[in-house]
């Protein structure tokens, strides 16, 4: 792994934003490659314990940013870690979301709690093919990290991002039926992917799912799909909804 | 750094440093392969593979816990057909002697794999009689001495490549190993996972949906340690893989003092793919520096 | 702070909490009882005792690995004479009810020392079957099931009061644990220390004169959570000590939806002696935050 | 435990002296009676370690001081912590040096290493009890972080504490058979008590061996005596070299 140092850190309610700074030139060389959809492995300086999956938020030429939900060991940890402390990292991994969607196409990105980052990066990426973004949390308690114009705050307005989505799909007049992509929580992809059903809309999701060794090695983080087992770090995060066997 | 210190030959073979990767937590080397560079560790052992093609377990499969994690793969792999099609082929040229991983608690099917293998240049047969997660049914021969001892015996008639047969931490540990060793393996693995669990206070559901799991990580490594000394206490010549919770040079010095002829690295490759790297550099390091070599700590923390 | 939500009664005992201060790490209380306020705990057991005096090991007695301790401390003990004379007194004044914990592997000594507690105040008897601290000699009737069978049976008819037997995970904990039961005995401790050792690099030698030790701490409370999780499986009634690693509220939460009815605490206690205080007013805070209470999360990890 | 914070460190090879702090009020009551002799059991915050036992060099209204020599996992741990960083801490225990030593005589006190620190504070305590002291280290790193006029360097002057006090006896007048308290290794100690009997003088020692509770409940902490098993930490640390059985 490479060493890198907390930059700037704040916390609002549960959630976090952490710019890290490489150390040294070869990490530079190594992880500003990263790109929308791929994740690195973020570990602490103290204990063996396995390093955690985050989407990269942004890069720049010194570092990256994360946008963390804080639910356990490792989040809290950081929560906790002031600026100027060292952590380890490695990556990036993962399929970019660009290798399996036809750009050719304009999507509509869908990002939940936490999924939000990846589709952020991705919106940043790719300005001129978003057809339609929606970014959902529960409360707004994100306003105090990121100014995100496209965010639906559902204990605000009562609207989840389905709600979002129905209005802009009935908006909608493009002749190509809808592309979407979205990250968020299992519950959320599932119930997209029935919304998908429904609606008749091609969905991609990136999913989330417990990680060993983040890059294919381990066999720790499977998804079922028509194809057989898939690694959610190698063969994904992102697959075609439609590959995906929901109820394993 | 000097490596020499390091080399040994086992069983004919030349190996270049008493560091092992363990089966599974590396798959069949392909990630590894380009993530560090192979040539400079010991051996390989490929991930375990059963005759018939094994989807393996629901997620999660993988459950942090303090000093360690809980997982539960259920020995996920193509299939022995598939393996020897598309995995072999990769295994053999990899820079490195590589040890083929099998499991079944039929003896026709393991009598078939190992056929087979005798085809391969792979180096060592390892037996898999301890995976902790998959079902009763499927469960490997494991913890019957007397089936081990015919199966083994069985086995060894049809390869001359050594046997060597990995356990979990066992009360029975030394009449397990002797009952490998009377049937005619070169030596064991030890040790595999111990069966561990935890529980979601939220779900108040155990996290794993086989409940239980394999117990991996620095955690285990004083039971695998005493696991390893005891068994060489007791079976002065057999070979000895030590497994279990080895991160560091210091870790691997351990079983090499208790009496393991080479050390496992499993979670440690999960922690961070470059250990075994860092491990073989800090041992050439710190054989250099006390002018030491592998037979001069050998076996040295027992009395005789 | 709602107490309530944690009574309960077991063998005809009423009992504030769940926690219980495991045989061993808070000798007989002395200093623990000048540490914090034991009438706010559940039960209290007292050190292991022997019929005759014992030294126990030569130091160290205690070792650090990671997440734990191994510790060969030997069951240094007055010997159950002075016991009787000079700690029972102590021991019975305790404002919590009371378990002793007696040791040996002749029959007949056993015999004594349960005959002899009838005349004591003290609520249960357990009987230690698995120090790993001393000689072969010594070492108690521990892990043959017949003669756990005959002890139990034989101790079952010189006493009314409850016998617990105290086992080390074990892969045939089933078999042990249905000998004590089918024995007469009201339950059993899960679990005591597992084997463990460190061997010192320097030195190239165990770093204990034993050369392995019990290893304690939350290092191995996934091992012992699956020890408690099984028997309650197979053992419906039996009342379970769950004991292993526990440090926090959540630890024994988990050990109680696994199926435990009381939960030891030892080397939790060393770490901090104000910890079993800290965890019954977090498992007391846990159940009024939660609105529920011991009986809605006892064995509810379990399927059935 | 109580919370404590680290106010200060200096590290010199391999030594270090770090102040702490008490976070309240209630912590200072308790500590601030600790007298020479005495430890205090110390733990970082992170991992679930046994605390560690520390004697104390010196002690103020608002903490502590000690003297530790960098060895292992806790040590290095705090060797390597900033200022701000909080720990734990449980104690005092163990019996105060005085409680043991007839104060009617004066004293001949021995330090070796980091069994410096309760020395000095002894000496500190009772000025005017001391008849010679001799504070002996390897090397002279400890002059960055205490000046000790007592100090001995045995790199330097190629004298050993047994030297320096074989010097002192042969100058002495008393007519009293002198009295020697030592505290360092286990070597220094064995090596003191023989000395000990060929000059006849009486000779406490203050035992170090690892500890578990620290309290006297584990028995973790063995040391044999005529009078049979003693722990180290409840009986001791300070003990009549007369009355242990060297040789268990
Ligand atoms: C490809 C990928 C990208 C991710 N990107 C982000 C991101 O940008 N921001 C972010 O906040 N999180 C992200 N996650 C999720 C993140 O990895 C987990 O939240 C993190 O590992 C939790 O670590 P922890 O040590 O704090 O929690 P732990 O202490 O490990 O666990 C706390 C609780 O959460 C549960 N849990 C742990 N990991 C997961 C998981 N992956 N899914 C569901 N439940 C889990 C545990 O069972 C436990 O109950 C991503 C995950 C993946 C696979
Ligand atoms: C009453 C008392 C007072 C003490 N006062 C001081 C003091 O003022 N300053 C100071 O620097 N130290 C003092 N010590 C010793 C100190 O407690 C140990 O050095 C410390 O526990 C080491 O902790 P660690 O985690 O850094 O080392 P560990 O990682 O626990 O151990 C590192 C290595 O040292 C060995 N070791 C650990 N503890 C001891 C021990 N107690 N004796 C011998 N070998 C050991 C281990 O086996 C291991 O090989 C005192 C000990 C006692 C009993
Ligand atoms: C994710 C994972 C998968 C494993 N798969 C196998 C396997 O397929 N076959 C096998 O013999 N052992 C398997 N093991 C056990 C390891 O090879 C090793 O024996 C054990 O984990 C202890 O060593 P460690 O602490 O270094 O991981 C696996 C372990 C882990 C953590
Ligand atoms: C220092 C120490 C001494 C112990 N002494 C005894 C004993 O005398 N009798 C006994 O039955 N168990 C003894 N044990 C085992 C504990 O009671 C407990 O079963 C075990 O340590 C696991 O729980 P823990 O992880 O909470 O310590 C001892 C454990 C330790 C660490
Ligand atoms: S985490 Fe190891 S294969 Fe995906
Ligand atoms: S450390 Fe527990 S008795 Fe001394």
């Amino acid at each position: 792994m490479i060493k890198i140092k907390l930059k700037e850190k704040k916390v609002s309610e549960d959630f976090l934003v952490a710019k890290f700074e490489y150390t040294d030139q070869l990490s530079e060389k190594e992880t500003t490659t990263v790109q929308a959809g791929q994740f690195l492995m973020l570990k602490n300086r103290t204990e063996p314990i396995l390093a955690k999956p985050f989407s990269v938020l942004s890069t720049d030429k010194k570092g990256f940013s994360v946008l963390i939900k804080i639910i356990g060991r490792f989040t809290s940890y950081l929560s906790q870690s002031k600026p100027g402390e060292l952590f380890f990292c490695r990556g990036p991994y993962g399929t970019p979301f660009e290798k399996k969607l036809d750009l050719s196409r304009k999507i509509i990105t869908i990002g939940g709690g936490c999924g939000a980052a990846p589709i952020l990066f991705f919106n940043q990426q790719f300005p001129n093919h978003i057809e339609k973004s929606i970014i959902g949390f529960k409360t707004d308690a994100i306003k105090q990290l990121l100014s995100i114009k496209e965010a639906v705050y559902e204990s605000l307005s009562g609207q989840t991002v389905i709600d979002t989505l129905d209005e802009h799909l009935s908006k909608r007049h493009e002749l190509q039926p809808p592309v979407v992509l979205a990250c968020g929580s299992l519950g959320m992809c599932r119930a997209l992917f029935n919304h998908s059903k429904e609606n008749n809309y091609r969905l991609f999701v990136s999913l989330d799912e417990r990680m060993g060794c983040g890059m294919g090695m381990c066999k720790g983080c499977p998804v079922k799909t028509k194809s057989g087992i898939k690694m959610v770090c190698k063969d994904g995060p992102i697959f075609d909804s439609d590959d995906i066997i929901w109820d394993w | 750094m000097d490596n020499n210190r390091l080399a040994i030959e086992l069983l004919g073979l030349k190996i270049k440093n008493p560091i092992v990767i363990a089966s599974g937590p590396a798959g069949n080397g392909e990630e590894l392969s380009r993530a560090i560079d192979l040539s400079k560790i010991g051996l390989f052992t490929s991930k375990t593979v059963t005759l018939e093609k094994t989807d393996g377990n629901p997620p999660p499969r993988i459950v942090d816990v303090y000093g360690g994690i809980i997982n539960s793969i259920g020995l996920q792999n193509p299939g022995f057909k598939d393996f020897m099609k598309n995995q072999i082929p990769f295994l053999e040229q990899l820079p490195l002697p590589v040890i083929i991983s099998i499991a079944s608690n039929y003896l026709e099917e393991l009598a078939i794999m190992v056929k087979a293998l005798n085809e391969s240049s792979c180096e060592w047969i390892e037996l898999n009689f301890s995976c902790p997660n998959v079902d009763k049914g499927k469960e490997p021969i494991g913890t019957n001495p007397n089936k081990i001892f015919e199966t083994v015996k069985f086995l060894k008639k049809l390869t001359k490549k050594p046997l060597l047969v990995k356990f979990a931490p066992s009360d029975s540990i030394l009449e397990l190993v002797d009952s490998s060793i009377s049937g005619g393996a070169e030596g064991v693995v030890l040790s595999n996972c111990p069966k561990g669990m935890k529980i979601d206070i939220h779900t108040m559901k155990p996290i794993l949906k086989r409940e239980y799991g394999g117990f991996a990580g620095p955690a285990i490594k004083p039971i695998t340690l005493h696991q390893v000394f005891q068994v060489r206490k007791a079976f002065k010549n057999a070979l000895i893989i030590g497994t279990g919770g080895v991160i560091n040079h210091e870790d691997a010095l351990e079983y090499l003092m208790a009496g393991a002829n080479l050390v496992g690295i499993g979670f440690g490759v999960m922690l961070d793919p470059i250990i075994p790297i860092h491990i073989v550099e800090g041992l050439s390091k710190y054989m250099t520096e006390n002018d030491l070599n592998y037979f001069s700590v050998f076996c040295k923390a027992q009395s005789y």
